[in-house]
Parts: C-alpha cells; structure tokens; sequence
C-alpha cells in the first residue's frame, strides 16, 4: 500500500475541515480520524500479509522519490513492524483525542485543524526512512502543540506553551546538527544508506551526542524533561493525550532509529550515560511524582519517570531491552492517554484537578472513575494490562545485560514500581476512593464520546495486556533487524 | 543584433518606461491616488511577465559593462515579483497619499540601480548602481513628510550611507590601485592576500555589509524601519536586502575568490554576530517594526551562513532562502502595513487578540511568522535547513549549532507574536478590518508561496541547476 | 491431550464471572451473586474432579506424582529459552491448594449472598471476588515463574479493591492503600529475584528450572554459584529477594503491617482472602521452589526464622487485641508463620521431608478453620454491628450454630485432637523437634499462646457478660449458616485425610506415624492455655486488667505491636517523604527548572545590557560602523592569518 | 621635472579622509556632517587621479571614477539637504542630537 496516503488522509482532512462552515467541524474531524485508523488497520493487515508470505526486508512498502536532489534530499518512506505499531498508537489517540474534545467551546474548526497537522506530523515522521524528512515532520509537529496548549490550555498556559515549544526546538536544533554531521559523514540523508556506511569512531561519538540528546528532549530524558509537567499540566486534554502518547514516543522512536540505529558504536559507548540519566529519570521522576499535588502534574511527572524506561531500554541494548522499549513506548502512549483523558473528564466536571480537594468520584462517576482506576492500575504496572508486559521486558532485557553497575540500574529502576504504586494509590484514594464532598454529588457521568474514547483506550491496553505475543509478534522483526545491525558493526570494528 | 540588445537590456527598459510614464503622468492633469494605483498594479505584473520571458538570454553588453544571465536574470525577476507584491500592498497607505506618484518613481529608480549592479561588469557601474538604489530610498524613507520619525530615519539613512559609501569607494580606489583594473572580471588574477589588499577587501565588504545590515554595520537598520511608511520598510527590508546579497555573493564568490579563506573567516564571524545581536536586540522590541527589522537582521545572519559554505549549494541555498523570504518578510510587513495604515497601531501589544475578529489577517501573518521562524510545512524551513546545510560543508560543527540553537532564540520572539495574536486576551482585539482586492491578492500570493516554494523541490533545483559551480 | 484440557475452565469461569459481572453489573443487579456462586460452583465441582483424577487415577507413575502440564502457550518471548509462558500445571501441591481456593471461595460465595445482602455495590463485589478467584487459581495452577508473578500482582490488586470495597470509609482507602504498597515493595524483591534466576537458570518455567539447577554439577548451577554480588552468591540473591516477595505476601515479619489494616474488608473477605488463600501464596510459593530452596542452606535458614518470630510475634500481640478480626488476623500470620518455618525446617526427600508435608498439610487444614472463624466472624459483627470484642459477650444464646462453629475452629486451631489443626500442628511439631530445637520450644510456646488467645476470644465473644443487644434479627440466611455448617465438617473431618501420602516433597508416599508420647505436651499445655482463659475471660474480672499493669511497659509494647507501624510511618513520613520525595520535587523545580528559566533570564538581562549600543545617535552608529572595520582589520589581517 | 612622489598625495587623501571622518563625527550641524562627509569622497577622488596619473597613466578608468563620484556626491547632497529641511520642518532644529527619538 501508498504510505504517503497516510499523510494525505490528516492532511485532505484538513483541507475539508478549512473550507467547511465551523460547525461541522467536529463531524469532519471525526470521520477523518475514523478513516485514518481503518486506513491504519489495513496497513496492519497488508503488513502483516506480507509479511506471512515470507518477506524479510527491512522495511515494507518503500516508495522513494527524489524531492531535492542537488542535496540528494528524498521522500523515501518504508515502514516496519516498529513504525506500524507506532502508526496504529497514533491513529487511536488521534481518535480518541477528538471524541475527547467533542464539547470544547472555544475555536472549535482551529482546535481539529490543528490536531489533524499534529496527526500528519507524527504520521509522516513514523514513515520516514529520509533523515530530512522525518526531521521536517518532527518540526510539523512542533508548532501545533504550541497553539494548542496556549489557546485552549489552562493555568500558566501562556508560559507552559512557550517553554515547551522553545526546549522541543532546542532537540531539534541539536537534532538538526547531528543531521548535518550524518549528511557528510555518509554523503546522503537516506537511513537506509546511511545504515551501510561506517562512520569513524570519532564522529559517530561527535553525532552521537548531539541526536541523542536532541531525541532526548522529545522523550522526556533528563535533566531536559522540564517541558513535560507544564506542558501536559496547561495543555488541553487531547492535546495531553497527544504530546504524551506521541509527542514524547517521537524522541523515544528518534533515538532508536536514528541514534542507535546510525550510530551503534557511539551508542556502545555512551550506554552508561543513557542508562544513568533514564535510571534518574525513572526513580527521580517518580519521588518527584509523589509529591506532585496536581493530577495532571501527577501523570506529567510519571511520564517522565516512564519514559526512562523507553531509555533504560535503549541504552541497554539487547534485543530484549529494546523490544520492551518500544513496547513501553506503545504501553505509555496509550496509558497516560486514558489518564489524561479521565483527568480530563474529571476537571470539566469539577473544574479542578487538585487531588485534596477532590473526593469519592467513584460514587458521583463510576464510569469516569473505573477508568481512572484503570489507567493508574496500567501506570503502576499491573499485569493484563499493558504497562506490565512492557515494564517486564524492559527488566528482562535489562538484566540480560551483564554489568554490574548496570544491573543496579535496573534494580533502581525496578524500584520504582513501587513508588509508582504509592503515588498512583495515593492519587486514586485521594480523588476516587473517600467521601464525596456534596457539592460534587450531582455531577454527570461521562457522556457517550468521552465513553467511546476511554472503551478505545482500555481495549487497547487490555489487549496488549493480555495478548502480549500479538504485539511483540509485530514489533520484534523490527528490533531483530535494528539490533542485528546494530551488533554486526559493533563487532565489525 | 539591435533586438538582441534591447531583449537582453529588456528589464532595465521596462522599467525605464514605466518610470518615463510616470513622469508624463504627472505632468498631466492631478489625479487622485486611486487612479493610478490600479494602472501602477498592472503596469508591474506587466513588467513582471516581460522580466519572465524569454529567460533564458545571456551575454554581455557595451564592452562588458553590462553582462547578464540566467541566474541574474532570475534574481532580478524575484526583484520584480517583490516589487509587484509591495506595490499592491502599498495601496491602503498611498490612497490618501498626494505624492503616490513620486513614491513609485523613487522605489522604482532605486530598483533599476539594483538591476544595473546585478548586471554590472565594471566597478564604477557597480557604484553607480548602488547610489541609484540608495539615494532615492532615503528620499522615500522621508515620505511620511509630517512625521518626525520619517524625517529622522531618512536623515539617519542618508548620513549613514554616505558615510558607507565613502567607505566603499576608498576601498574601490585602492582595489584600482593595487590591480589597476576596474573591471570585475579582471580584479581577480591579480589579487593577494596581502595585508593591504585584505584591507581593502574589508573595506569593500563593509559597505556591502552595511547595505544588508551585517553586525556591527547594522545599527542604522532599525530606526530608519521603524521611521519609514511600511511599504518603504517592507522595500528596504527585502528587495534592497536581497539585491544587496545578490551582489554580495557576486563580489565574494568571484571577485574575492582569491581570497576565500579570509573572506570565510570574517564572514564566519560575522554572521554569528549578526545572528546574536539580531536576536538580543529583537527579543526586547516592542514596536513591531522595529522587531521586524532586528528579526531581518539576525535572516541576515543566517543568510550569511549559508554565503560561508562556498560552493554551488550555498549560492543556490542563498537566492532560494531570498525568494522564500520575500515571500514571509512581505506576508508579515502587508499584514503590519495594513493594521498600522488602518488603525495606526504597530506594537506587539496592539496585536491582543488579533484573531478574534481578523481571522485571515491573523493566519497570515501566523504563516509569515512562521516561516520567517523556519516552522515545517513553510518554506522557510527548507530555506533555512538549506543555509545551515551550506553553511556544515565545511565541517565546522561548533559554528553550525551555534547558529541553530540561535534559532530557538529567535523562535521565542517570534512565538510572542503568535502568543499575542491568539492568547493574549486583549479587551477587544482589534475590529474586524475589510481588506480591499489588491493587498488581499498581494497577501493570498505570499501565502501561497510560502506554503508552495518550500515543498515543491522543482524550484530549488532549478536554481541550483543555473547557479555558478564553484 | 493429556485429559487435563478441562483445567482451564477453572480459572476461565470465575474470569468469565469476573467480565460479566464488571460489564452489565448494573443489570444483573442481584442475579450477579447467583450467577457467580454458580460459576464457581461449576470450577469447584472440575477442581475436585481435577483433584480425583490426579491422586486417585493417573497422577501417580511409578509410586511417585508427576508433574502434569496440562496446557501452555509461550505468552511472551523474551529470548530463546526465557519466555513468559501462560501453563496450567498439576502436581500435588497445586491440586490440593485448587481444591482448597475453590472450595473456600464457593464457601465465601455462598455467605457473602447473604452476608452482602442489599448492598448498592452487589455486582462489583462479585466482580472483584471472581476476580480474586480467577487469579488465585491461576496462580495456583501456573507453572511458570513469571506466570506465578503476574497472579501474584492481579491477586495482590484484587485484594486491594475488596480491601477497599468501603472506598468511601478513608479508613478502608488507607488499609487498601497499605496493603497494596506493602505487599509491592515486596514483589520487587520477587521481581528481581525472577530476574537473577532467569539469567542464570536459563529458563522461566518452573520445572526447567529446578531440573537446571538441581543437578549440583549443571552449567547452571556453577554459574549461579560462583557469581555473586556483594560476596553473596547469585543463588543465595535470587532466593532471598523472591522470599521476600512470598514474605511480604504472606505477611511475615516485618512485612506484616498490612495484614490486620486489611480487616477493613467486608469479613467474608477477609475469610477468603486473608486468611484462606492468598496470604498463604508466600507459602505456596517456597513450596513451589523448595527443589531450589533447599540448595542453599543459608535461605533456608532465613525462611525458619522468619516464620518462627512471625509466629510468636503475632500470637504475642493477638492476646493483647480487642478487635475481633484483628485478633483473628494476628492469629493467621501465626499460623502462616508455622508454616513457613516448617517448610524451612524440611529436607528435600524422604523422612527428612516431613516439614514439607506438614506445612502443607497445615496450610490445608488452617484454610478450613480460619475461613470458619472468620466467617463466624462475620456473623457476629453483622449481627452486633461492631468489631470490637468489648461490645460483644453472651453470644451463644443468641447465635447457637455460630457458637458451635466458633467453639470448634477454635479448639482446632488450638490443637486440641480430633480437630483438624491438632494434626498438621503435631506435625509440624514434630519436624521442629527433630530438625531444631530452639524452633521447637519457640512453636511449642506460640502454640500454647494460640490456644490462650484464641480463647480469651471465644469467652470474650460468647460468655463473658450478658448480652446487651437486644436480638434484631437471626443468626441471618441459610445461605450464612450453610456454609458455616459445611466448613464446620471440613474442620471436624480434614484431619483424616491422609496428606502424608498425596502432598510430599519428593511425590512419594510419606509414611507417618502418629506418636502419642510426643502429642503430650502440646495437648496439655493447650488445653491449660484454654482453662487460664475460661478463667480470665468466663466473666467478668479484674484479673487481665490486673496482669496487663503488672506486666507494664512489655504488655504496652506488645499491644502497640511492637511499634512496628511506627517505624514503618517514621521512615515514610520522616525520611522519604521529607528527605527524598521533597527535594526530588524541589530540585525539579528549582535547580533544573530553574536552569531552563535561568537560560532564558539570563538572555533576557543580556538582551537589556546591550541596548545601549542603539543610542539612536547617527554619529554613534558611524563609529561603530568604523570600529567595526578597524577591528575586523586587526582581528584578519594581523592576528588570524 | 621633480614630481611630488605619489606617497605624499595619498598621505594627504588619507588625511583629509580621516579629517572628514572627524568632522562626520565630532559636528553636530547636519549641514557640516554633510561638508565633511564631502572631504572624504574628495580624498577618495585624488586617490582614484592620483593612482591614475602615477601608475596607470595609459587608462583613463579612474578619472571617469572621479568624475562620476563628483556627480553622484552632487546627486547625494540634493537629497540630503532636502530631507534636512523637512527634518527642520519637524524639528524645529538641524542639530543631530536632536533626532534621536528612536533608539534602543
């Protein structure tokens, strides 16, 4: 199949949406979204097909055009098991960020256009296979995240927007200069070429650094995740949904596919330091989440402390810890998703998120509630649900590999399930369980949107969590190929 | 052989037609400005399309004085096109204006000096060219007669560039001194490094570097912005600016060329400078002119940039940035031009919640913003990638994340006024204001080209394709 | 197959219960209690035949019982070898502790529909003990270690929401939460255990493992032995971080904070799952290892006395209570500490397995009359209306069938023949005297303590004074008073049955032999345990008062349990709170926030430090323009060639 | 015949080139600013006849260069002049100091 049609679908979406009256707005976007996940769907299936007929490139369903061929700049796009896993995430929390919006009052044409563009970014930047433009959809989607957060937010929105938007281009330039240092090191923005090519020691440590931190910033790594509690805490809900189900898994994908991928020596040699930020990251993060007052601070900062996991994969380097982050990159996306989606719900209702003054939601909402419940279960690692399967895989990789200063990595990082589960209970007791202040006591339930989107959200948690095989089945190939790379240049040298 | 002359000569004769009818216009009866604005309108599409045809003449005339090309006569057409483009926006402010007329012959007097220095093949026409350009711009910067801040930036403009060109010509003089021959084509062989002949190459360098305000020869650049009417601001901004990095280029690449390893030294310097000191300055603006102006300073810089890679991509990357930025600079500067003409407002502040009732205006000039920025799908995105590409070839990694982590400076003035437009809850914004057809066409244009000339790769490796190997 | 394909339906049915009940709960409404009571009805009546089929027909091979592995699928793979895989094993642990999990919960089921009657929140109730039931079989049923971890977790998690069932009691929602972050604090000791012994015995599957490791010259076993942390062996490590997670879950000390707060729950809960089957996971866990446990002298060692200070320490404190089912829980710890050290006490084959049946023969046993207890519990507190042991007292007219009930779980768990606990208790009795000594006296001791406390209960509840209630209502529903009444067989007749030559450590038939001699002590000193307290609690006396102020700050310890919540609270509150989590907080947002912000401020002062050079004077701006040359020229041309 | 040697002209260019740059600098009358930026397109006019008549005597390049200087200087003082006198209008002064509204 076409995957550019995967771009042009958000993207003739918008277009419908730009010339439409306001008040089909929301119509519009729906369906668009609707399409994009069928269209997603099929994608799953053809790859999938292919695949059982025993195809073993790389990547499937390559197209390759020249775009500007003096800087040999082509639109090349090929995707495999990891990007489609990633494409379906995207889908969904497109979807569900629009039923989640269905209400908002203010701007409604401007709010879909501008979540449709961050659609197209996320979508195009999981396709590509050119350096150039997968950078160029890393920044498409950059600046709707800005006005998003900054129109429709709450709180220092204003200040939030701004800092978000200026760090994630501080990844970008420092992405933009790895690119560069990729460019004339390889002499060609292709992945693929560029995968072929062995780059000398020192740039590749030059490079190295650069993308890899620039990714970074986009995945949350500290000390650079100071964008992710104000972002998510001021943004609106879908687009909470979306920077942390795809905004951050974009840096997380980044530092796979690009820095690891390109630069495997460089990445042999800068593991301890991955390891020790995503290892401060996660415990940091997750004391940092304890003393968080705030719901939305709450999910924020456990982000942060859950994508350390994504890096605490990546920068182990076996194939299992790599698996398991992506896994967790998948299992995040969609869990913080359905928090921020049940936050959401619960401060349009009580129009505030502070966890002491909230109370007994269970009784007002158990609908909302229960999803609360399940999206905090998911965070805190609960098996049949999917942050389980991630997590574990993570640890089981982790521990494969053998250094003992990296194993009490993993034990610090094992360490915070249970901080996790102080903080998620904590937050859960403080707002779900308890008596139920009165002014509170004839509040709605959720509506049917907000019941669609969360239905979505769990099936899909659910499903990871119980059949863990059909999604590591899709993603492991993937990994298999990246690491084999990986391994065979390291050991080249 | 007498057609041959005059098609190659054909843009310089189109627009001294144009500035022939002007003056026969107003020795006729005193109409009103509205009457000629539409003719004008034409009259520079017209000359637009006779620039666009028969593009591909080249040679050299009266003995080498006059030489052109594909690639200048490309340069001159995006002059031509940015022409059009400020004349159509210029219409809500000279529809009350007595002099329209008088603006018009010294914008475009000045744009024939420009055509002759793009096509010059000899020092002295290079001078006379740049004075033509020059002189009558301060006279225009002036024509907002009543204000004081007009007069002062054109007293400014003047003093200043007297005092550049002075410059300029005792390093022209020099240059004749040392190689003995002023012809552009002949200055090269016998150019060396010398300590005398790098002096005077800084000398020359300085009053081209005035002219596209690189630090520290900007300072000029923002008070006679902010003084002069916003179409002449818009000319200065960009068609003055372009044609001065034409030529810039020009000098450095074929002029200079012996002396590359300076030239790119200084220039390395220079644009970090400039970038730094354009951003410094623009965070802290608040007239929106003003910020436009230090905004186009640090553009400068990063057009600098890409001048210091030194090779086809650079000069390509640099007239490809220029058409993409002719496009935002003049999307920001119609949409400013006419808030400020219709209203009289022209700070950030102002601009409360602009979109409330200015839907279109408000994104417009988000695009413009945009891709002045260098936000993807724009355009200027792909310039800038471009520039800084050029600028990485020769390897200087520390120089090149300088200038990109410059742009997330950059980026955070250029998002207060996104913030402005859309956040900040103004009282009321400002009311809802009706955009008669020509500025609207002028604004439509520039959109599109923001949006089109980035992702069609067509354009960028059609100027690559006509750009000189290095 | 291999005849066991059935197996599955066990777990499946209370998780289908568990799907239905959570989805239309609010329209079965009432019917949710009978459809899960017959769900399960239908998994007990398939774990008996489970249990039938296996001991009786085609478990044994050659006089020794085989593992069965009844099904399994690789649920996920990490590397060749290691996988996650979800399998239903059978072997003689695992089909006694079926029998028991279904049938204890059938039993609680059965209660709750009276016991829960009119509750708004029927349905969910349901839901969350078909849940729990679903999980605790598959935890039973797993054979695979991680397997077993993710049961582990999901019967922790159901745990939590029936601990919180009363949500909106703040203290129902603290028990929940303590419960659930104490027993996960020790699952990360499960959980790196698992990875320590997935790495080095190459293998997730339990009994790949052991037959890894077993063999003392295997691959796996050197690698596992010589490699070490801290001058402690890998073996060693792995062992002891996975007891923790089976201490922490089986409530030994100091990990046993959570156990009585867990009263919180509904009582038959509390029956179910406090006392019956999951805080005997830890047990079953170590049972399920002990191949591996038993390789390393020194874990077993931790295992004993573990269990033993659980065991003492808790009786120690249940005679100081007043709240019923907190003495009732104290008193679960003690028994489970019973037999956790009888399993650390247990050698792996043969005679010198005795320790090993005993303890399961205990769990076995303990199930049946502790879930009795507790369910009488639930009686008493639903028709007194409070937990506390002062309000009650004259019960035993009002409520003769609980009584009888109580009065015989009691004398059972006290060890008084023939009831059921007076069997496993002489075993484990008797392994203690042949393996350790001071363990033995220890036993003997809390043994004595049990009966006293156990006692000082019953006379506290059913004579002690006369009743001030007037009598509202019954005892309650027969569907209260039957499972009373079933339970009340199963502690009469459990004993009988011959565990000895079913559930052993190596599948053979173990051959015991009853000593009368060695019955002796205990018996007497129980039963002088019972008159001490008939004495004391009978009627209404000075005399506990009286002994309590003369034992003084030691009775005080005691009560306060040793102040061992204390310090749980001292370390949380005073230490990670203040001196991790804060700072954590307030490093984030002020040192590397504060550098973000910094960066920019620091832009901002220099962006207002340079606009002087814009002075706005023309000729200012041509000295600049010359300098600017000049400076050019000295940089160019004389310093940088 | 004893010619001046050509070092001597160009000394004095140069210092009546640094003269009027003085005066640019130092004059606060717009009309003098005018006058001395003057001096130093006349200084650059000898030096382009002085290189001329002293080492190119066979072209004629630099006199046209002077001459051309001389004209546009003309062309350049018209206009400056003009915008001082509609600087006058709005000010009331021809004293640079004056115009300095827009700084910073």
């Amino acid at each position: 199949m076409n995957l550019s049609l995967l771009v042009l679908l958000p993207v003739c979406t918008f277009l419908v949406l730009l010339l439409l009256q306001a008040r089909f707005a929301r119509q519009v976007a729906l369906t668009g979204a609707v399409l994009q996940l069928l269209v997603c769907g099929y994608l799953l299936w053809q790859y999938l097909a292919v695949r059982d007929l025993g195809n073993t490139a790389p990547m499937l369903f390559e197209t390759d055009q020249v775009w500007y061929a003096p800087l040999q700049i082509h639109y090349h796009t090929g995707v495999d098991g990891i990007a489609v896993a990633m494409i379906l995430l995207t889908a969904l929390i497109v979807l569900t960020g629009i039923l989640v919006s269905w209400t908002i009052d203010k701007w409604q044409k401007e709010f879909f256009l501008l979540l449709l563009l961050l659609s197209a970014g996320a979508y195009g930047f999981f396709i590509s296979l050119d350096l150039f433009t997968m950078f160029f959809f890393l920044e498409v989607a950059v600046i709707p995240k800005f006005l998003l957060i900054g129109i429709w937010g709450s709180g220092r929105k204003e200040y939030s927007a701004m800092k978000l938007a200026l760090m994630l281009m501080a990844g970008s330039a420092l992405v933009f200069v790895g690119l560069l240092g990729l460019y004339f090191g390889a002499g060609s923005f292709d992945m693929m070429t560029i995968a072929k090519t062995t780059l000398s020691q020192t740039s590749q440590s030059y490079i190295f650094i650069f993308l890899f931190s620039g990714f970074g910033i986009f995945a949350a790594m500290f000390p650079f995740h100071t964008w992710v509690p104000d972002g998510h805490a001021s943004a609106p809900t879908a687009a909470s949904m979306f920077l942390a189900g795809i905004s951050m898994k974009l840096g997380g994908y980044g530092c796979l596919r690009v820095a690891v991928f390109l630069l495997p020596q460089a990445a042999h040699q800068y593991a301890w330091a991955i390891i020790l930020l995503a290892a401060i990251a996660i415990i940091y993060g997750a004391f940092a989440t304890m003393m968080q007052t705030d719901l939305k601070y709450i999910n924020a900062y456990s982000s942060v402390s859950h994508c350390g996991f994504v890096l605490l994969g990546i920068g182990m380097l076996t194939e299992t810890s790599v698996n398991g982050a992506v896994l967790q990159m998948i299992s995040h996306g969609l869990m913080t998703a359905l928090f921020f989606a049940a936050i959401g719900m619960i401060y349009s209702r009580t129009h505030t998120r502070m966890v002491a003054s909230l109370g007994g939601l269970l009784k007002a909402m158990p609908f909302i509630s229960t999803v609360f419940v399940i999206a905090g279960l998911c965070s805190l690692g609960l098996p049949g649900l999917s942050g389980f399967v991630a997590e574990m895989t993570v640890f089981m990789g982790a521990w494969q590999n053998p250094d003992t200063w990296y194993r009490v990595a993993t034990v610090l990082a094992c360490a915070s399930i249970v901080v996790t589960a102080v903080y998620i209970l904590r937050a859960a007791g403080k707002t779900i369980m308890g008596p139920l202040p009165e002014n509170y006591a004839g509040l709605p339930d959720a509506t049917w949107n907000e019941k669609t989107a969360a239905v979505l959200l769990v099936a899909a948690i659910v499903l990871m969590g119980v059949a863990p095989f059909l999604v590591t089945q899709l993603v492991h190939p993937g990994v298999e190929n990246m690491m084999r790379q990986v391994d065979k240049l390291v050991t080249l040298n | 052989m007498l057609t041959d002359t005059f098609l190659l000569f054909r843009q310089e004769i189109m627009l001294a037609l144009l500035l022939f009818f002007l003056v026969l216009y107003k020795l006729g009866r005193a109409r009103p400005a509205a009457h000629l604005l539409p003719i004008m309108n034409w009259l520079l599409l017209l000359n637009l399309v006779v620039g666009l045809l028969f593009y591909d003449w080249q040679g050299v005339l009266f003995n080498g004085m006059y030489r052109t090309g594909e690639l200048i006569v490309l340069e001159k057409n995006i002059l031509n096109l940015a022409v059009w483009l400020i004349s159509m926006q210029a219409y809500g402010w000279l529809r009350q204006h007595r002099h329209a007329a008088e603006v018009y012959l010294l914008l475009l007097t000045s744009l024939l000096g420009m055509f002759l220095m793009l096509s010059s093949g000899h020092m002295l026409i290079l001078y006379v060219g740049l004075e033509m350009a020059t002189i009558p711009l301060a006279a225009a910067v002036n024509f907002a007669l009543s204000s004081k801040r007009s007069s002062e930036a054109a007293m400014k403009m003047i003093v200043s560039s007297a005092f550049a060109s002075a410059l300029l010509l005792l390093g022209i003089s020099f240059l004749y001194g040392i190689t003995g021959s002023l012809w552009l084509a002949e200055i090269p062989g016998m150019l060396h490094a010398t300590p005398v002949v790098l002096f005077t190459f800084l000398l020359v360098f300085s009053g081209f570097a005035f002219k596209v305000s690189a630090v520290p020869f900007h300072l000029w650049t923002a008070d006679v912005y902010e003084g002069a009417p916003v179409a002449v601001t818009a000319y200065l901004s960009v068609v003055s600016k372009a044609a001065m990095v034409f030529v810039l280029v020009t000098l450095l690449y074929s002029v200079f060329a012996p002396l590359e390893k300076t030239s790119h030294a200084v220039l390395v310097v220079l644009s970090l400078l400039t970038i730094i000191t354009g951003n410094l300055f623009a965070l802290r603006q608040q007239n929106i002119k003003r910020f436009l102006a230090f905004s186009s300073i640090a553009q400068i810089g990063f057009i600098l940039v890409g001048i210091s890679g030194y090779s086809q991509t650079a000069n390509a990357s640099v007239i490809f940035f220029l058409l993409v930025y002719v496009f935002s600079n003049l999307a920001a500067f119609g949409v400013v031009g006419w808030i400020s003409t219709q209203t009289g407002k022209e700070t950030i502040a102002d601009y409360a919640n602009l979109y409330r009732h200015n839907k279109t205006l408000s994104w417009i000039l988000a695009i413009a913003v945009f891709s002045l920025a260098g936000v993807p799908p724009t355009a200027g995105f792909f310039g800038k990638f471009f520039l800084l590409t050029a600028g990485a070839s020769k390897g200087d990694y520390l120089f090149i994340s300088v200038a990109a982590l410059n742009m997330v400076v950059s980026f955070y003035y250029y998002l207060r006024i996104i913030k402005a437009i859309f956040m900040e809850p103004g009282e009321t914004g400002i009311a809802a204001l009706s955009l008669p057809f020509w500025p609207q066409l002028s604004l439509w244009i520039c959109t599109g080209g923001m949006l089109a000339s980035g992702l069609l790769g067509v354009i960028y490796q059609y100027i690559y394709s006509i750009s000189p190997s290095h | 197959m291999n005849g066991y394909a059935y197996l599955i339906w066990i777990p499946l049915l209370p998780l289908l219960g568990f799907v239905l009940m959570g989805l239309f709960g609010r329209t079965l409404r009432n019917a949710s209690g009978m459809i899960g009571t017959l769900l399960l009805a239908g998994s007990t009546l398939l774990s008996f035949v489970a249990a039938y089929q296996y001991f009786f027909s085609d478990g044994k091979v050659n006089d020794v019982y085989r593992k069965i592995t009844a099904f399994t699928i690789t649920w996920l793979q990490f590397s060749p070898g290691v996988s996650i895989d979800m399998s239903l094993v059978i072997d003689p642990v695992s089909a006694m502790m079926l029998v028991v999990v279904c049938f204890v919960s059938l039993m609680v089921h059965v209660f709750s529909l009276g016991y829960m009657k009119g509750e708004t929140r029927f349905a969910t109730y349901y839901a969350y003990l078909s849940l729990f039931t679903f999980s605790m079989l598959g935890l039973v049923l797993a054979g695979n270690l991680f397997q077993v971890y993710i049961f582990w977790e999901l019967v922790g998690v159901s745990s939590f929401l029936l601990i919180g069932f009363y949500y909106d009691r703040p203290s129902a929602v603290a028990a929940s939460k303590k419960a659930f972050i104490v027993t996960r604090f020790a699952d990360l000791g499960f959980l790196v255990g698992i990875l320590v012994m997935a790495f080095y015995g190459q293998s997730l599957d339990i009994a790949t493992l052991i037959g890894n490791l077993a063999a003392p010259q295997s691959a796996a076993y050197l690698s596992m032995t010589t490699a070490g942390f801290m001058g402690i062996s890998a073996l060693t490590w792995g062992l002891l971080l996975i007891f923790i997670g089976g201490a922490g879950k089986s409530a030994m000390f100091p990990l046993h904070i959570w156990l009585p707060d867990a009263m919180e729950g509904p009582t038959p809960v509390s029956a179910l799952i406090h006392a019956a089957t999951m805080v005997v996971a830890g047990v079953y866990l170590v049972a399920r290892l002990f191949p591996v446990f038993s390789l390393d002298v020194s874990v077993m060692q931790v295992v004993t006395w573990t269990g033993i200070v659980s065991a003492l320490l808790a009786a120690l404190i249940a005679c100081t209570q007043t709240d019923i089912k907190r003495v009732l829980a104290y008193s679960t710890m003690s028994q489970i500490g019973y037999m956790m050290f009888a399993l650390g006490i247990s050698g792996s084959g043969g005679e010198d397995g005795l320790g090993f049946m005993a303890s399961m023969f205990h769990l076995f046993t303990h199930a049946f009359f502790k879930s009795l207890l507790f369910l009488c519990a639930g009686v008493i507190i639903h028709f007194v209306h409070s937990n506390d042991m002062r309000d009650m007292g004259g019960l035993r007219k009002l409520l003769p069938v609980t009584h009888v009930c109580f009065l015989v779980a009691c004398l059972a768990i006290s060890g008084i023949p023939p009831f059921a606990g007076f069997f496993s208790k002489e075993e484990i009795l008797l392994a203690a005297y042949h393996a350790n000594k001071p363990v033995y006296f220890i036993a003997l001791f809390t043994a004595v303590l049990t009966a006293f406390y156990m006692f000082r209960l019953y006379f506290s509840v059913f004579w002690h004074k006369e009743p001030g209630h007037s009598p509202t209502h019954g005892e309650g529903a027969l569907s209260m008073k039957l499972p009373l009444i079933v339970l009340l067989l199963c502690t009469v007749l459990a004993g009988f049955i011959p565990i000895a030559s079913w559930v052993t450590v190596d599948g053979k038939t173990l051959a015991t032999h009853m000593n009368p001699g060695f019955s002796v002590a205990p018996v007497v000193l129980s039963t002088l345990a019972i008159l001490l307290a008939m004495r004391w609690y009978k009627k209404t006396s000075d005399t506990p008062d009286a002994a309590a102020s003369a034992l003084g700050p030691a009775f005080q310890t005691v009560s306060k349990k040793f102040y061992i919540d204390e310090a749980y609270l001292f370390v949380t509150r005073k230490i990670v709170f203040p001196f991790i989590g804060r700072p954590a907080a307030w490093i984030d947002r002020h040192i590397v926030d504060g550098a973000v912000n910094g960066i920019a401020g620091i832009t901002g002062k220099l962006s207002q430090s340079v606009r002087a050079w814009q002075s706005g004077k023309v000729q200012s701006y041509a000295l600049y323009f010359f300098s600017g040359i000049a400076l050019l020229a000295i940089v160019f041309i004389y310093l940088w060639k | 015949m004893n010619t001046v040697p050509l070092s001597h002209i160009l000394f004095l260019s140069t210092a009546l080139f640094f003269i009027g740059m003085y005066g640019l600098f130092t004059r606060r009358n717009m009309i003098t600013m005018l006058m001395a930026i003057e001096l130093m397109l006349n200084s650059v006019n000898i030096n382009f006849v002085a290189f001329n008549k002293y080492l190119y005597p066979g072209k004629l390049d630099g006199l046209f260069f002077a001459l051309f200087i001389i004209t546009i200087a003309a062309a350049e003082a018209a206009v400056a002049i003009a915008i001082i006198i509609n600087l006058y209008r709005t000010h009331r002064s021809i004293d640079v100091d004056d115009a300095t509204d827009m700084k910073y």
